[in-house]
């Protein structure tokens, strides 16, 4: 469910993950600091959807996009509606969404891993400070992959308490707790078995 | 052993049952996210206790889901002991009870005692202490009522995973994968139990020695019943499947 | 009986799935007009201060926020990505990594206790959090102090049942899994 | 299938073993917080594979884990491959590869071929992810290198877990309970490839038609060993003292 990152070979996917989130960067610095009309927030929305097919992507993946955003859209830009005025949501829902669709084609164009290796070279100026980079980066990585599996714990003991008809209140995360615990001393132990760790 | 009392114990509480576990479906079809997990299955079963087997992934654990209505059906019809899941699932979920593979899901307390009072929520408060305590005897687990659930071992966790969905009297008891995580003398211990128990029982196993002792046994394949019936013949066609 | 140090990977992995389950509790989300959601995240950012004390609990919550910002969906609500960082949640998200440590000083002060959880989850889990979230979110929205923190009202009666919740469950787990707490030589931090 | 091919490609990589596990135990003694896990194991391993077998509690777990040293023993002496683990400690732990019973915990990376990449971390950067495709393809994963893991069926993600650890060339496999997880296919594929290694292999597991393949077996009892030898009696007396 985490792993963003769909396969392919067009010019966004060749180009260096740091670039791209540079890239990110600027973009949303100079969308938070240049006010944009109704028209310019209309483009840069075309613009940032339009990178989505010219990378190569599938178009699923544009919907995908715009799916997730349903409700920041519904939420935001009505709310804004409501309090002030349409240009003013038009313009600001806008720019939060084509920030976030540029962050879905850097997303779905960039391995994880290359992202990773991006941000422990940013981190690498930490040394000085005592922080070594590699379990930073390995911490990184490792709660992607444990993602899904504390989402199928959470989904066996929501399965396990509807079977058994207990309302439970805020009782009803310890199971997730001890699985996942449970679950931290076992990586734990393969972390120290594959010699990545004392 | 606790075993043969637990069959006669159980005698004397249960309600009748209706001689088998009652279930029908025609024409089932789960499908999740564009995915179909389980398709065209129809399938009745009355036998007292029935195992399922088949491969990795091939729908044994949804179709079990089915049965309590944690999983809801995309089409087709579906009837356990009369009831509807979609319909009256709260009622179903009351009568069926469910064993998981893996136990620590299913312990909702921090403690054995805690968690067999949970199942008995609803008796008055000194009759549940003194239940509690006689399941805790019944089960083998005595000595660790009050001990943190994670220092229990493997077949204490099970037994008491099972003891808690006993504990409540269901009038079918649907296991997935039971014994998995078991040694031979925990899995016969659990594997005795459950074949000894007075309701029907559904057995997702992937132990053949275990659902050749079931009444009958349904192979899944890819998402559907490949067949159903006598366990030799059943058990033996899913064996050469495998070869 | 002497049980050498705990090795690293053991640390490492803690963090990690701390922060895998942050991420997960983030599927539990109310979005709200003012662009800040209640969110279920903060729950996990008391459990992390509890359960895994004041040195890791804040790496946990830098992870989360870290992989927020490289762009993975990990925020309430499948938000992520370097925006985030520049919206009215900003604040809230620096409350968590403080807040966090807060939890861990106060609960795990000499020995463990409900009350002195309680208080942890409170001083932490709430007002730190406020403290650097209503201030930033004003400034970004460009509401005066005043009314944003007025606004943030509607957040107080999601966030003490949040801390009531994770009081029981560090409890509970205490019981249910006492390996899953930092043992005794560990219990007080020098941060 | 790929599994014969392992065979020869290890062969080829693999250094010159040692000729057989090469572990000896004397009086070792294993306690935390009071509670001895094993007391007095004395043992000398030389087969090219050994299974361990026992009733779960039995210390099994313990004792292979003292095998890379990520449990200290108390007291006694341990030598494996002529270290001691207390004091080569690292070196140990490259030595030995390590699969344990859910390959969840043990696959740390987001997708196959990172995970196989974190591995092959010392190689420089090209040759690893030539290595990496290698990899893969010998392990009939090519097409999954870039899925997430959760995607991947249980019998491949145990097939990527001992592919993570052969990867490095261990020069002693210690697999606790592999196949547990897994299908009558999977659970055959995976026996099959861990049988046929090259380097020598230690095997906990519960399933003792996979214990007869082996060359010897130990049983373990109450945390002690209660024999050890020639397979077909060691698994005879197992089942005899589970009836
Ligand atoms: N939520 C889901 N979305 C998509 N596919 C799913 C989902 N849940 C299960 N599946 C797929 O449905 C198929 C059937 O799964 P199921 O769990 O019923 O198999 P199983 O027979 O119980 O297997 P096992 O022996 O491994 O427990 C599998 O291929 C699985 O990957
Ligand atoms: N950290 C611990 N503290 C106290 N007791 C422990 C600890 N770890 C394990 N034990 C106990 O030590 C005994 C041996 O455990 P071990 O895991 O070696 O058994 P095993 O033979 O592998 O069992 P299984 O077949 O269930 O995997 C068990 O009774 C277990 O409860
Ligand atoms: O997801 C984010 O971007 C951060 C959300 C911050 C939400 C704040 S934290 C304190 C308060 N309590 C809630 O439930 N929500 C807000
Ligand atoms: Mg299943
Ligand atoms: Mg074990």
């Amino acid at each position: 469910m985490i792993s963003l990152y769909r396969p392919g070979t067009g010019v966004l996917h060749r180009m260096p993950a740091g670039v791209k989130l540079a890239a990110l960067a600027t973009c949303a610095l100079a969308l938070s600091l240049v006010p944009l009309g109704v028209a310019g927030t209309a483009a840069t929305l075309i613009a940032a959807s339009a990178l989505h097919p010219l990378s190569g992507l599938p178009l699923a993946t544009l919907l995908e996009a715009w799916w997730r955003l349903r409700w920041l859209v519904v939420v935001l830009g009505g709310a804004l509606w409501l309090f002030t005025s349409p240009a003013q949501a038009m313009t600001s829902t806008g720019r939060v969404v084509t920030l976030l669709l540029l962050a879905s084609v850097v997303t779905a164009t960039t391995r994880t891993g290359a992202i990773l290796d991006v941000l422990t070279r940013a981190l690498a100026p930490l040394r000085r400070l005592g922080v070594d980079p590699g379990p930073v980066a390995l911490t990184v990585s490792l709660t992607i992959a444990m993602v899904p599996v504390v989402a199928g714990f959470a989904d066996q003991v929501r399965d396990a308490q509807r079977a058994r008809g207990a309302r439970l209140g805020p009782r009803a995360a310890l199971p997730l707790l001890v699985l996942t615990m449970r679950h931290a001393d076992d990586v734990g132990d393969a972390i120290v078995a594959r010699g990545i760790a004392r | 052993m606790h075993v043969s009392r637990t069959r006669s114990e159980r005698a004397s509480r249960a309600e009748a049952t209706t001689g088998g576990a009652a279930i029908a479906l025609d024409r089932v079809r789960v499908a999740v996210d564009g995915a179909v997990l389980l398709r065209d299955v129809s399938l009745e079963l009355s036998a007292p206790r029935t195992a399922v087997i088949g491969a990795n992934g091939s729908g044994k654990s949804t179709f079990a889901r089915l049965l309590n209505g944690l999983r809801p059906i995309t089409s087709g019809r579906i009837r356990v002991q009369g009831l509807d899941p979609r319909r009256d699932c709260a009622e179903l979920r009351r009568r069926v009870g469910f064993v998981f593979t893996n136990p620590e899901a299913q312990i909702l307390m921090p403690t054995p005692a805690e968690d067999l009072a949970l199942s008995l929520r609803d008796l008055p408060r000194h009759v549940r202490a003194e239940q509690v305590r006689t399941l805790l005897e019944l089960y083998g687990l005595a000595e660790q009522g009050d001990v943190p659930v994670s220092a229990l071992s493997g077949g204490q966790r099970q037994l008491l995973a099972i003891a808690a969905v006993l504990a409540t009297g269901p009038a079918l008891v649907v296991a997935d994968e039971p014994t998995t995580l078991l040694d031979l003398r925990n899995s016969r211990r659990i594997g005795d139990l459950l074949l000894s128990l007075e309701s029907p029982l559904v057995l997702v196993t992937h132990d053949l020695e275990l659902a050749a002792r079931c009444d009958e046994v349904v192979l899944f394949e890819n998402g559907t019943v490949r067949s159903a019936g006598d366990p030799a013949s059943v058990i033996d066609e899913y064996r050469r499947s495998c070869a | 009986m002497s049980e050498p140090t705990r090795p690293l990977g053991a640390d490492l992995a803690r963090v990690a799935v701390f922060a895998a389950l942050i991420v997960v509790l983030g599927t539990v989300t109310i979005p709200l007009p003012s662009g800040v959601p209640v969110t279920a995240q903060t729950l996990g950012v008391m459990l992390a201060g509890l359960v895994l004390g004041a040195r890791r609990a804040p790496l946990s919550v830098l992870v989360v926020l870290a992989l927020a910002a490289v762009g993975l969906p990990v925020l309430a609500g499948g938000r992520g990505g370097l925006g985030a960082f520049m919206g009215p949640t900003a604040g809230y998200m620096a409350g968590w990594i403080v807040g966090s440590v807060v939890v861990g000083v106060i609960a795990h002060h000499r020995t463990f206790t409900w009350w002195r959880a309680a208080l942890g989850a409170f001083a932490g889990g709430i007002v730190v959090v406020y403290l650097f979230g209503i201030p930033v979110q004003a400034f970004v929205t460009g509401v005066p102090l005043g009314p944003t923190a007025l606004s943030s009202v509607v957040f107080l009666p999601g966030d003490l049942l949040k801390a009531a919740a994770a009081t029981t469950l560090a409890v509970a787990l205490r019981r249910a899994y006492p390996r899953a707490f930092p043992g005794r030589a560990r219990e007080s931090y020098a941060i």
